[in-house]
């Protein structure tokens, strides 16, 4: 018998499932996982103490770039610390939009998983479909915000413009004629919301293909069913939040239990797991997309039949609008002293979460009264899940780190902020 | 005390304080504009109503004195909705530049109307507009942004007693305006800019500029005079783009002069040296300072190998910082050479033993508004310390008596109770004869003294000045820039020390440069040595080594054609030394004709160093700036260069150290003193006819002072002209504009002949400072003057 | 070379200067400024100019900004040539409410002229003011230094007429 | 009878046959991908991509160095200088933006005052040079200038919103 001792391995922080920058050390008995030490920090860019030197609203858009896949929900944990501390309220129509795009970052982030889960697990097909259906969602972002990702989208008070009357529509080319261009404007033809509307009137049916190439399948069963398994006490002790600690069958979501914004007057579910394998997250994940189908649903009939203002007219922290900025005194004033200085936060610290798709994403914001943070920490859910792969995956083979790594939906932005 | 109550909380304050007033020393902060703790109350821009229980309305807080029992609201509805209706009407004139004016970002109308106004505007009707006014070189005017609180007015009417600007018009037309538009003509008139609360006055040179939020600024201290005026640099990427004051209630209090102001124009002058330069074979050529160290510390060590090392002298500036002051005089003994001196503009240095640990006084400029009385002796004292010419005005109008004895009849913003306008050749003569008559007045007068004034005859006019004089209760006197350029400098200190103890008041002596007292404590003179170590034998001043005309010299930060007394002949010695090594900002054709060495060293932006002011107050500053090119701190040049001269104990590691181990022994030493003045060995009668008159123009005084473009564009600097009075003009039968020809001695020069009726009769005035004007020799003596 | 201005005032002139600056003690002769200018004003046929304005601030010795500030302030100074007359109709609320934008506009075609102008003959300089504290009896209009109340059409027809 | 259906499709393969006939179907479905470069995606108004500097249409430059933009930066990408220009209007001498400094934020285009700075929805530039990623005043107006057609019309097309 020879003499075996571990291997330890370097897994990453270049590697194509290490999904960003992890440097994973792992000790292996074989192909047995011994330890697990995920290292992190390699995609710090120090955001909280970039916050701290600038005025409030000039962080919204590096709060996009840390989970760079869900950047609306990081916006709003973000603008809604301000906004608790400035004790304002955005007007219910953008109320509305927030929510609304939240559970189309919901549907981005879920595909995007979804995805690379597959790819991660040897699935390509259910890459390419998700990315199809992500596409409609960006153009979304985009004809919102101007940007197909980092928004900048969210204020305090509110969003910075309303949603556009028209969609972008496809010019014809050489490749297509005029009737096919036609025919791919067809959902272009409306405002942005009907746009939307075609989109989830399709969607669940596109979640049903998903379905159908993996709920079933016996591969991915083999892949996913038991694998990675965290029991409800654990799962709470570790600190999981989202669908995490949804799979382990613990109802917890921020929306239902310190609901925010408008969603006590939208009605959805929230699916749970059983077992707390990798299997059940798949599954609650696939269920929240529908659920927030039906959530853009309903926020789509009342945006139609509710215009409004969208962001609050009080000046001293909105900025005013271009044409009153252009000819009135007082307006030129704000306009200016708000995109230099901006406004000042009254002293106090508060907390403010959100149900983002990987969790409970969580901004503590303390102010000294300036125009800029005293200090703000992030609360990134992906942090604590990445912190018990060492658990999650200790027995497991080599092959099921990638299958737990990708269910736990990690992303480096906001763990390493 | 009474006791007031403000927002909630109780004050005891002295009774009739205003309510402003209480609250900004508790930190309430009350919105204004209109109210300047330095001016006088004007309550017209009512943006301070507040509410006052028991008051029918909202009373304004600037005028509103507190009484017992009151009790004050400034955030109270009433308030509120009073404060904003007030910037509601501010507004509706106010104009749409916010963009593209220079006060946006550091506007208190923006500020206020953030904190304290509506957020949308009702008025919809078109807005009025002002023509612009020209008024000079230094404040750009846009007057329809002016909202009318007149600080600028009343600055000019109690600050600066020259009262230019005023209200004209009413209601929604009035307008701030000059009379018929001219240039302030004031030494001080760009601290406007910084009381103007919106942007209808900014500062010119930085129209544009920048922003106040790019800016980061640094303390620092004037260069120019021995105020020290308290002073932010503002730079951006590495270049100074402004200077503002930094309050000081002892010193500059919240103001700041022209001259400190706007001088950091200079600082990146076109002739400012980027890297080191020696002669070789004539020609010069650009060298590392390696090289150009190497080459100054080879000639030097050649020269002392040859001729010894009492052969040498130096000549520094006295703006230099203290640290360069020691470092050079040590360098000097070291070499063995006594030959320092930092006075170029001093002739008479016979009585240089008997001055105290430096030429100072003795008191605060703080206490200078308490005098009660004041004699100035040939000092031109706001165009000279304008700081303390503004100190001189308040104690002025708190009933001070003002006495002058002048060469020129100036324009003070105060009143002379009395003065004396004499010749220079007469300027003893005249404080003798007051001596007389205030010693006549004695009980006991000193028998030796009366003797030897026995012969002089006392003019009608001394008699009834010394007579005022004998009021003086407790008072002080000045010694000018005159007083001490003067040929007969040590006669003229004899009897101002006179009548000083005669009549109760000390004496002062207003230095030039910023860091004269520095000089004298570092030992930057040629009889002592650091910490007032006198040496055995004393060297040459400034002036006696270039009369001596040395084979080698050191020049630091000093242009000689500019700076120096007898100009002529300081460049006659500098062309014949065998070695001239100059360590200088800037660079000109004139240097380069007589130098041999030119070392790049840097204005004080630069550089960290330490200021002595005319109190003894030392005030320590590091730099604000990246040094330009390759140009090096003049504490660090002088330190390696030293060191290449294998001299001992010279392992400074930063100015600090250097200042420490001066400051050590001499911390405390108050100047100001003179000790037993001898008296003159004898009295030089006046001399008959026309005489020169020089003084160094405000804007002509030091290298940097000279390339600011903007102090050169000013009003207030004289142009190089021949001045004679209307008489003496009729008597050469000449008109303003005639070409004329003033010979003194061999030398003489061709000038434009220009009329100021305050001169003394006889006198010509010509300022030092130019290059037209170098070619002169003496400052105060006999001159014949043709028409050319 | 500063000019003697204050010789630009008359004997006269000086003389009544003189008498209000007697009723002011020294630190407050800037009071005297006002009844000064008016002196000055009628010495130079209704109407100030800078040299005069300078005269006078000279005279009293206070900085000329001071005159120009007050000139410019009251709208009893002129500094434009005037007519012989000078018309001045008040504006202000209550003669407004009563009806003195129709004398003003009958003034106006009656003259030919506009607020502020003289009519060509140099006869009459019309003006509108602010309230001359005739509100009791409103519309009330001042031509040269004398008060006409209850301003009616036919009034004004009148007292144009007896002007010369 | 549960468990032998089980049984049957766990031995026929049937899940895999399923999803083999959706992505069956998709062989020969049309393609959702479109023909880069010729093709490209439609662009919304709001776009947010490589800056430009407009000009009024008289030619004249909009930018006036208020510096808005420059404090507004998140990511301090813009290094404005300004002096008076001949005429003494205030303008810049010199307006840079570092692209790789950038994050295409909006912010600049929000603070404008004079609508001068914009990002345009050119989303296509690449740089060869090191350097080439600073965008300086006559690169931005030349952008400006080239443009202006297509910015006129997405500024006119979002200004509603705004």
């Amino acid at each position: 018998m020879p003499d075996l001792k571990n291997l330890t391995l370097n897994f990453g922080p270049q590697h194509p499932a290490a999904h960003g920058v992890l440097r994973l050390i792992l000790e292996m008995n074989g192909e047995v996982i011994e330890r697990a030490d995920p290292h992190v920090g390699l995609l710090h860019r120090g955001t909280e103490k970039l916050a701290e030197t600038k005025p409030f609203n000039q962080s919204i858009g590096y709060m996009d770039r840390l989970d760079y896949v869900s950047m609306m929900c990081n916006e709003h944990a973000y603008v809604m610390a301000i906004e608790k501390l400035l004790g304002i309220t955005p007007p219910i129509r953008a109320q509305y939009i927030r929510v609304m795009f939240d559970e189309i970052t919901r549907i981005l982030n879920h595909l995007l998983w979804l995805g690379a889960h597959g790819l991660d697990i040897g699935a390509m097909t259910v890459f390419l479909y998700a990315f199809r259906e992500r596409e409609d969602l960006l153009d979304c972002y985009e004809a919102v915000s101007g940007a197909r990702m980092h928004a900048t989208y969210y204020r305090p008070g509110g969003v910075y413009r309303d949603l556009p009357n028209a969609m972008p529509q496809y010019a014809t080319s050489k490749w297509r004629s005029e009737k096919e261009t036609r025919k791919m404007n067809e959902s272009r033809e409306g405002s942005l919301l009907d746009f939307l509307e075609d989109f989830i009137s399709r969607f669940p049916g596109k979640v049903d293909e998903y379905e159908t190439l993996l709920t079933d399948n016996r591969i991915w069963k083999q892949r996913t069913v038991g694998i990675g398994v965290v029991s409800p006490e654990r799962a709470l002790a570790l600190g999981f939040t989202g669908p995490m600690l949804r799979g382990s069958g613990v109802a917890w979501d921020l929306r239902k239990k310190q609901p925010y914004e408008v969603y006590d007057k939208l009605d959805f579910d929230i699916p749970i797991g059983v077992n707390g394998d990798c299997y059940d997250r798949y599954l609650v994940r696939m269920e929240e997309m529908r659920q927030s189908n039906q959530i853009i649903k309903q926020c789509i009939s009342w945006l139609r039949a509710n215009p409004g203002e969208v962001l609050l007219a009080d000046h001293k922290v909105t900025p005013p609008s271009r044409e009153h900025m252009k000819d009135d005194m007082e307006s030129l004033i704000h306009h200016f002293k708000l995109y230099t200085e901006g406004y000042s936060v009254p002293a106090g610290e508060v907390y403010s979460a959100v149900e983002h798709p990987k969790g409970e994403f969580g901004i503590y914001l303390v102010s000294d009264g300036a125009n800029k943070p005293y200090r703000l920490k992030i609360r990134a859910p992906g942090f604590s899940h990445l912190a018990s792969l060492d658990e999650m995956s200790r027995g497991h083979m080599l092959a099921d780190v990638v299958a737990i790594l990708s269910s736990q939906d990690i992303v480096f932005g906001e763990i390493d902020r | 005390m009474i006791e007031i109550e403000i927002d909630g909380k109780k004050f005891q304050v002295e009774p009739g304080k205003m309510i402003i007033e209480v609250a900004d020393d508790a930190g309430i902060r009350i919105p204004r504009f209109c109210y300047h703790k330095k001016l006088s109350i004007a309550a017209n821009c009512r943006m301070c109503l507040i509410e006052v229980e028991k008051a029918p309305k909202p009373l304004p807080a600037c005028a509103t004195p507190v009484s017992d029992g009151m009790v004050v609201h400034t955030h109270s509805a009433r308030a509120l909705d009073a404060q904003r209706s007030v910037m509601e009407f501010l507004l509706i004139n106010h104009p749409l530049d916010c963009p593209i004016c220079d006060q946006g970002g550091e506007c208190e109308l923006q500020d206020v109307a953030v904190g304290y106004g509506k957020d949308v505007s009702r008025y919809t009707e078109g807005k009025r507009s002002v023509k612009d006014k020209d008024i000079g070189s230094l404040v750009a005017t846009d007057m329809t942004r002016c909202i009318h609180c007149t600080r600028c007015v009343r600055f000019g009417d109690e600050v600066l007693g020259v009262p230019q600007l005023g209200t004209i018009g009413r209601g929604g037309k009035t307008e701030i305006a000059t009379y018929v538009e001219q240039s302030l003509d004031s030494v001080m008139s760009g601290n406007i800019i910084d009381l103007c609360p919106v942007g209808a006055l900014t500062s010119k040179p930085f129209r544009f500029q920048a922003r106040s939020w790019e800016m980061e600024q640094e303390t620092n201290y004037s260069p120019h005079d021995c105020v020290g005026s308290n002073l932010h640099i503002q730079q951006r990427r590495q270049k100074v783009l402004r200077v503002a004051p930094k309050e000081n209630e002892a010193i500059n209090e919240t103001w700041l002069s022209d001259r400190d102001r706007f001088s950091y124009l200079g600082l990146l002058h076109e002739d400012r040296l980027a890297e080191p330069l020696i002669k070789q074979n004539g020609e010069w050529k650009t060298v590392d300072w390696q090289f150009a160290l190497n080459v100054a510390a080879e000639g030097i060590r050649k020269l002392i190998d040859a001729q010894g090392g009492q052969k040498i002298g130096a000549i520094i500036s006295p703006n230099a910082t203290t640290e360069e002051m020691y470092l050079l005089q040590k360098m000097m003994r070291a070499l063995g050479s006594q030959n320092i001196d930092h006075r170029t503009r001093v002739t008479d240095v016979s009585d240089q033993k008997h001055i105290g640990a430096f030429p100072g006084m003795g008191f605060s400029i703080a206490s200078i508004e308490e005098q009660s009385s004041i004699l100035l002796i040939g000092s031109h004292v706001t165009h000279e310390q304008p700081i303390i010419g503004h100190r001189i005005r308040k104690a002025a109008l708190q009933g001070s008596s003002i006495f002058a004895i002048n060469l020129e009849n100036y324009q003070f913003p105060f009143d002379l109770s009395d003065k004396l306008i004499v010749k220079p050749s007469a300027l003893v003569w005249h404080l003798a004869s007051v001596a007389k008559v205030l010693l006549t007045k004695q009980t006991n007068p000193d028998s030796e003294l009366m003797a030897f004034l026995a012969d002089l005859h006392v003019s009608e006019e001394a008699n009834a000045f010394a007579d005022k004089l004998m009021q003086f209760d407790k008072g002080c006197i000045f010694l000018g820039e005159i007083a001490q350029n003067h040929p007969q400098a040590s006669a003229i200190r004899y009897f101002a020390e006179l009548i000083g103890k005669m009549t109760n008041a000390q004496v002062g002596t207003l230095t030039t440069g910023a860091n004269a007292a520095g000089a004298w404590l570092a030992g930057a003179v040629p009889h002592r040595s650091a910490a007032q170590k006198s040496v055995a034998s004393p060297g040459l001043s400034a002036k006696q080594m270039f009369d001596a005309k040395l084979p080698a010299y050191l020049l630091f930060n000093i242009e000689p054609e500019y700076d120096c007394t007898h100009a002529q002949t300081a460049i006659n010695a500098l062309k014949d030394a065998s070695l001239v090594v100059v360590m200088t900002p800037y660079v000109t054709e004139a240097i380069k004709e007589y130098a041999d060495v030119i070392l790049p060293i840097v204005p004080f932006t630069e550089t960290s160093g330490t200021y002595v002011n005319v109190e003894g107050k030392w005030q320590h500053f590091s730099g604000t700036v990246k040094p330009f090119g390759e140009a090096r701190p003049g504490w660090k040049v002088l330190r390696v260069l030293s060191n290449l001269l294998d001299l001992e104990n010279f392992e400074f590691e930063s100015s600090l150290d250097v200042l420490n181990t001066l400051k050590d022994s001499v911390d405390g030493i108050l100047g100001g003193h003179h000790n037993a003045l001898e008296l003159p060995s004898k009295m030089n009668l006046p001399h008959e006819g026309l005489e020169r008159i020089t003084q160094w123009p405000i804007y002509r005084t030091d290298n940097l002072v000279r390339r600011a473009y903007a102090l050169q564009e000013n009003i207030v600097n004289t142009i190089p002209q021949i001045y004679v009075n209307n008489a003496l003009a009729k008597k050469l039968a000449c008109a303003e504009g005639d070409l004329i020809v003033v010979s003194q001695g061999q030398a003489s020069v061709t000038l434009p002949l220009a009329i100021n009726d305050a001169l003394v009769d006889d006198g010509v005035y010509i300022p030092a400072g130019f290059q037209e004007t170098a070619t002169l020799n003496e400052l105060f003596s006999p001159v014949t003057i043709v028409r050319s | 070379m500063t000019k003697n201005y204050i010789e630009l005032l008359t004997d006269a002139s000086q003389k009544n200067i003189d008498e209000w600056l007697a009723r002011y003690p020294y630190e407050k002769r800037r009071s005297a400024l006002l009844p000064a200018l008016h002196v000055a004003q009628d010495q130079n046929g209704g109407y100030l100019t800078d040299n005069l304005l300078q005269a006078v601030a000279d005279y009293i010795d206070v900085p000329k900004i001071y005159a120009y500030e007050a000139a410019t302030f009251y709208s009893m100074f002129e500094l434009k040539p005037v007519g012989r007359n000078k018309v001045y109709v008040c504006n202000s609320v209550c003669c407004m409410l009563r009806g003195s934008d129709d004398i003003i506009e009958q003034l106006k075609a009656k003259l030919n002229i506009n607020l502020g102008e003289t009519t060509p003959d140099g006869k009459i300089t019309l003006k509108e003011v602010e309230c001359l504290a005739a509100c009791g009896g409103a519309p009330a209009m001042m031509v040269n230094k004398t008060y006409h109340e209850n301003l009616t059409s036919e009034k004004i027809d009148e007292i144009l007429q007896g002007l010369e | 009878m549960k468990k032998i259906v089980q049984i049957i499709k766990s031995f026929t393969l049937w899940e895999l046959l399923i999803g083999m006939k959706l992505t069956g179907r998709y062989l020969f479905a049309k393609k959702v991908t479109l023909q880069f470069p010729e093709e490209k995606t439609p662009y919304s108004p709001r776009f947010r991509g490589l800056h430009a500097l407009r000009r009024y249409p008289n030619g004249e430059e909009r930018c006036i160095a208020c510096k808005l933009c420059e404090a507004v930066c998140p990511a301090l990408a813009i290094t404005i200088e300004a002096e008076p220009r001949e005429d003494g209007s205030r303008r810049t001498t010199r307006y840079d933006i570092d692209l790789f400094k950038c994050i295409y934020c909006g912010f600049c285009e929000e603070s404008c005052p004079v609508d001068s700075i914009v990002e345009t929805n050119m989303s296509l530039y690449h740089f060869e040079n090191r350097g080439e990623n600073i965008m300086t005043k006559p690169m931005l107006l030349a952008i400006g200038d080239k443009y202006e057609k297509e910015i006129a019309e997405s500024k006119r097309a979002d200004a509603p919103y705004r």
